[in-house]
């Protein structure tokens, strides 16, 4: 059989070509392969299936570094999540998705669409949802438009986890200016299954029938993969149609209907309808089980009359899955969604002859030879080249940078810090996402360094954490990928978890520019050193290229989503002092190092100078050390050492929970001789703030794992006020002042909004 | 004692009010279809929390129309004991098993724990308490406003009808301590006949240490005393 | 039988607090529509709905209100237009 | 300057899910409302505003609507009256 045209269909021209994205020589490619002219059904299928977001063109060479092999690991990347095993017969899937894009567009539906589609990605491995991260990047707060945007996308993906009943336990917010024009929004879901349940999307055996399952397919979101894969311009806003519309209500039916399929044996395998919907899903599951397959558009359930092949093969609509059932179980299949009141449709089937076909009735629209219609992809290998003027920056000496007048009272500084929207309390944000729900939250947002939540059923507990200073990775991006993983790790160490694996979600600029390409290739190779030198091999992620606005690239920002295991859950370790009278212990080292930092950033808005330096050998042993400390309960808390450094990380633990401060006494004369805003605001790496009730035992334990320890103070009642001594000059501070400006920041920043409600809740119909 | 919980399309907290039941009061509990027209045999009803279809139109609005509603609103009529939770409490209201209505909050969606007194002891969501008592749990609700006009209020009041209150550290009905622009600081109501009851706060989610508060106990404790007295 | 479109608005009853009401009329003026006096919010309903006539299409609609469209506590209806569509 | 009532209907763009619309239409079937075929929710919205003239009083609304009060990606609005009042 050949595909010819249907009738009405534009005919291809140069022009047309160039609108699908693709390059001439990409267009020869498709020539060659067909050995005659594509359909237009044809030229929408590869559009989306060579862009960048389907085919890891530019990125999937520099991917295969990575690590992604342990004992533990069941399920590396290329599956719809990575699954790793925790013991007991119990295995979690995890991943991490960016709707950047989206969001930019339309911050509501944007973010809330992204939630919806990390979701599906893991439970259609068979795994339960159990928790959510997101990892956020805005501008500047002073901005309306940004004030705007982090309203309707804090609003999406509460909106939409909270709906499915799936707590929201994590996550990082950042705001730069680099991120203007063009936010990041990942979101990363945890879930949790018996290994035996398992299931991946290949489709497999001839005569399976493929089955279109959930919401009806309507007309959003056409060429969404694509518009992922361009840079945001003004034009952009023309391309709002494309904008999807979530439905969390039909996507929680979706989620016990997919479970309970899983369960009762019906399928072969499911993949979720993400970006370029029916087309990518079918591709790649027909190339990962190396069949055929045969579709007939006819056949898929759609929401409005009219719909072309085209229309309805690259839809964006959500909430839908492809399902592969075993031949002569539909009615099965169909019996399981009809009492979760969904649809679901033969839509085709797997066949023996290597083709790719896709019929409408009678009619062949598209056929493709091969089974690898994926990967059949052209791979670039781009240039890459530093930009000499960020060497430039991160040459500069910033302990050159002169003291603001103001700083001559620490505390002032120290405060300041605090109110940084990147440092300030998140809780504005993380009180609109239910945490709590399924009753397993040990630590959810602000209670931990990361999240710690219960596995039912065991006395196991999940970590979990995002990160990535997106700073660094621009200053030097090697370092900053090591040091994405290094935090995460450490972070998820800090409750006393081990890190057991990452996912990831690399955000860059346009690949083609060889200084972006270098951010990447370098970050990456980071990532890699640090996943290895820890032992987390990456299971899975995302990329997003092309994050670019009128003003430039995005700071290079590959977020890191680390997963970790506390065999007894009952030991976990949050980050706040609990009792008066405790000894703060520090783990790791102060240096001289300034760069990089939050406090150059923020009280003097410069950006440069070398991140701090990252021994990867140091962090693995800080995170044994803490684990072996909260496995025998020496721990009271832990808190490590991030964006502002020792004296915010002191501060946080002080005034984290809001309802309980407590106040310090510390002396920090030991290294008394290095320049004062280093040792309280330089951000060296592998330090963390414990507190114990047994300060020689602690000592002891570092000891053995080679840790640099020392006693630094007390916790003390809140009274007693927030002191510092043994710099330059003394820190006095109240807490209360402290507090304030930690917990205040950003809801004075955002009460500075013009409401966005009115236009941000289809759902609800109105809002305050 | 058997607490039949009942799953609409859209409940997403009827395995925490099992686990509650089952885990930490050791009674038997049993999940419900919203299709049936079963409640197969249980002694009490749990309306549990969620976003029955999707909350939309209003929170509650479409589930108060499903099927095993009737049998619910059958087993209330009989003086059966009927809990509803979150969602669940506004199904009710919907229903018109409890007065009043819950609207959107004042300040949007709010995730957070707060504390409730317990301003009477004798229904069966509240026996095991000690009146004026305080309980720490956790709010998640975007829907959460009980509002009723003034006389339905003073008469609710002057009928001990209100029976759990948002109040400060200090065990005060005050406006700070007030999550959502609730009427009188109403975080929880029963029906005249005192056998429906129903909450905002989530209690199946401060049962044990690891929660944080174990305090939402003693109100499915007050379930077994009911049964037993 | 004919198709009629009906639309309907549903309004908070007067004197129950709406504070979507108020916040929308805060973020106007901090937009600058300082003119602005008070703005209420409701729902704006459109039924397609089959009737024999216009009177029973608006008659049909006024059972669906008052069964599940409408809270009876807080909101009131009225039909807005029933036009045949 | 006189006082207007702006009444504004704020809707689902045509073509664009309305997960809303949907859960009612259904509802109102298993209901027994079986001749609804489509139900569409939006917002109905009373802007109590100062103005010159009617006119005056409707542009400014709209100017309203395109700022804050509609979601131009996913929603259309009109100006169902203005009245003095
Ligand atoms: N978007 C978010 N959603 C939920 N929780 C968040 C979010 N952003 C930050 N948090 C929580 O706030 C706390 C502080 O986060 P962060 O500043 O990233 O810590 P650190 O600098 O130690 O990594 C953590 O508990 C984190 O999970
Ligand atoms: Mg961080």
């Amino acid at each position: 059989m050949t595909a010819t045209p249907r009738l009405g269909d534009p005919v291809i021209t140069p022009a047309l070509v160039a609108e699908h994205g693709l390059t001439p020589d990409e267009y020869q490619r498709l020539e060659r392969m067909l050995e005659r002219t594509p359909t237009f059904t044809e030229l929408g299928i590869i559009s989306a299936l060579w862009s960048e977001h389907c085919s890891y063109k530019h990125s999937r060479p520099v991917l295969k570094t990575l690590p992604t092999q342990a004992p533990w690991v069941l399920q590396g990347p290329g599956e719809n999540a990575g699954v790793i095993s925790i013991g007991d017969g119990m295995a979690v899937a995890f991943k991490i998705e960016s709707h950047n894009h989206p969001s930019a567009v339309e911050p509501y539906q944007g973010a809330a669409t992204g939630v919806g589609g990390i979701l599906r990605d893991v439970f259609t491995m068979g795994a339960r949802p159990i928790a959510m991260l997101n990892s956020l990047r805005f501008g500047s707060l002073d901005t309306p438009r940004v004030r705007y945007l982090v309203g309707g996308v804090v609003k999406g993906i509460g909106d939409y986890g909270n709906c499915m009943g799936v707590p929201t336990v994590a996550g990082d917010v950042m705001f730069d200016a680099a991120y203007e024009g063009n936010p990041l929004v990942n979101a990363m879901c945890v879930g949790v299954m018996r290994e035996d349940e398992l299931i991946r999307a290949k489709a497999e055996g001839v005569g399976n029938l493929i089955m279109a399952v959930g919401a009806r397919t309507g007309r959003d979101g056409i060429h969404g993969a694509s518009f992922a894969s361009e840079d945001l311009s003004h034009e952009s806003d023309a391309k709002r149609p494309r904008v999807q519309v979530g439905d969390p209500f039909t996507e929680k039916l979706l989620l016990e209907a997919t479970l309970e399929l899983i369960a009762s044996g019906h399928c072969v395998a499911i993949q979720d309808m993400g970006a370029a919907g029916l087309t990518s899903s079918s591709a790649e599951m027909a190339e990962r089980g190396e069949v055929g397959v045969e579709i007939d558009t006819l056949k898929v359930p759609v929401r409005e009359a009219g719909m072309t092949p085209y229309e309805i093969l690259l839809s964006e609509s959500q909430e839908r899955m492809l399902v592969v059932a075993h031949k002569g179980r539909d009615a099965e299949v169909r019996a399981i969604l009809q009492k979760w009141d969904l649809t679901a449709a033969v839509i085709g089937e797997v066949i023996a002859e290597p083709v790719y076909r896709v019929k409408e009735g009678d009619h062949v629209v598209a056929e493709f030879p091969g089974t690898r219609l994926v990967t059949d992809c052209p791979f670039y290998y781009p240039e890459a080249a530093e930009s000499p003027a960020i060497v430039a920056l991160r040459e500069r000496d910033v302990h050159a940078v002169a003291e603001r007048a103001e700083e001559s009272d620490p505390a002032w500084t120290l405060a300041r810090l605090l109110s940084a929207p990147t440092i300030a309390s998140k809780r504005w944000i993380s009180q609109q996402y239910d945490s709590t729900v399924r009753a397993n939250t040990v630590f959810g947002p602000g209670g931990a360094d990361a999240a710690v939540v219960r596995v039912r059923g065991t006395k196991k507990a999940l970590a979990m954490k995002t990160d990535c200073n997106g700073r660094y990775v621009y200053l030097d991006p090697r370092v900053g990928g090591r040091i994405a993983v290094a935090e995460a790790a450490r972070n998820v160490a800090c409750t006393g978890a081990r890190p057991l694996a990452v996912t990831n979600c690399l955000n860059f600029g346009n690949p083609k520019r060889p200084e972006i390409f270098f951010q990447f290739k370098e970050a990456v190779g980071g990532m890699g050193d640090a996943c290895r030198a820890l032992d987390t091999p990456v299971t899975g992620g995302n990329v997003s290229l092309y994050n670019e606005s009128p003003i430039g690239a995005v700071y290079p920002t590959p977020t890191i989503g680390m997963v970790g295991l506390i065999e007894d859950a009952t030991k976990a370790v949050g980050s706040a002092y609990q009792s008066e009278g405790d000894s703060i212990v520090l783990l790791g080292t102060p240096t001289n190092e300034l760069g990089a930092s939050e406090y150059l950033s923020w009280i003097h808005g410069v950006v440069a100078g070398a991140p701090p330096a990252c021994d990867l050998a140091g962090e693995r042993a800080v995170i044994d050390t803490l684990c072996e400390l909260a496995d025998t309960r020496l721990l009271r808390s832990a808190h490590d050492c991030s964006e502002g450094g020792l004296a915010v990380a002191l501060a946080e633990s002080a005034i984290g929970n809001r309802e309980q401060p407590r106040g310090i006494a510390v002396d920090l004369a030991t290294w008394g001789s290095l320049p004062l805003r280093a040792l309280l605001f330089g951000e060296a790496q592998g330090r963390v703030v414990v507190s114990t009730a047994n300060a020689e035992a602690v000592l002891a334990v570092a000891k053995t794992h080679g840790v640099p320890a020392r006693v630094i103070g007390q916790v003390t009642a809140a009274s007693a006020g927030f002191t510092i001594t043994g710099g330059a000059r003394a820190l006095h501070a109240d807490v209360s002042t402290l507090s304030m400006s930690f917990h205040d920041a950003l809801p004075a920043a955002m009460r500075r909004a013009p409401a966005d409600a009115i236009t941000t809740d289809p759902a609800a119909g109105v809002t305050a | 004692m058997k607490v039949g919980i009942v799953r609409f399309p859209g409940s997403n907290c009827e395995d925490d009010a099992w686990h509650a039941v089952v885990d930490h009061l050791g009674e038997e509990a049993v999940i419900l279809w919203h299709k049936d027209h079963d409640l197969q045999g249980s002694d009490v009803v749990i309306l549990p929390g969620g976003f029955s279809y999707g909350d939309y139109l209003r929170s509650g609005a479409i589930a108060r129309f499903s099927p095993i509603m009737n049998e619910v609103e059958a087993h209330a009529q009989r003086g059966g004991i009927v809990v509803g939770i979150c969602n669940g409490f506004q199904i009710a209201c919907e229903a018109g098993l409890l007065p009043g209505a819950l609207l959107r909050n004042d300040r949007g969606y709010r995730s957070m724990p707060v504390t409730i007194r317990v301003e009477h002891t004798d229904t069966a969501f509240s026996a095991a308490a000690h009146a004026g008592q305080c309980l720490t749990m956790p709010i998640a609700h975007g829907d959460g406003r009980f509002t009723a006009d003034d006389a339905t209020l003073d008469r609710l009041e002057g009928e001990g009808q209100v029976i759990f209150r948002y109040v400060d550290a200090a065990g005060h009905p005050t406006d700070a301590a007030n999550p959502n622009g609730t009427m009188r600081n109403i975080a929880g109501v029963c029906n005249a006949a005192r056998n429906v009851i129903g909450l905002m706060p989530h209690p199946e989610r401060a049962m044990e240490p690891l929660h944080g508060s174990t305090d939402g106990l003693v109100l499915f404790q007050s379930l077994l005393a009911t049964a037993r007295a | 039988m004919t198709s009629y479109r009906v639309a309907v608005h549903v309004v908070p009853r007067r004197g129950i607090l709406d504070p979507q009401g108020k916040a929308v009329t805060e973020a106007l003026h901090s937009l600058g529509f300082a003119a602005v006096a008070e703005v209420h919010v409701g729902r704006h309903l459109v039924i397609q709905t089959v009737a024999a006539d216009a009177a029973a299409a608006e008659a049909s609609v006024r059972a669906m209100c008052a069964k599940l469209l409408a809270n009876p506590v807080t909101e009131d209806f009225e039909i807005a237009s029933v036009v045949a569509a």
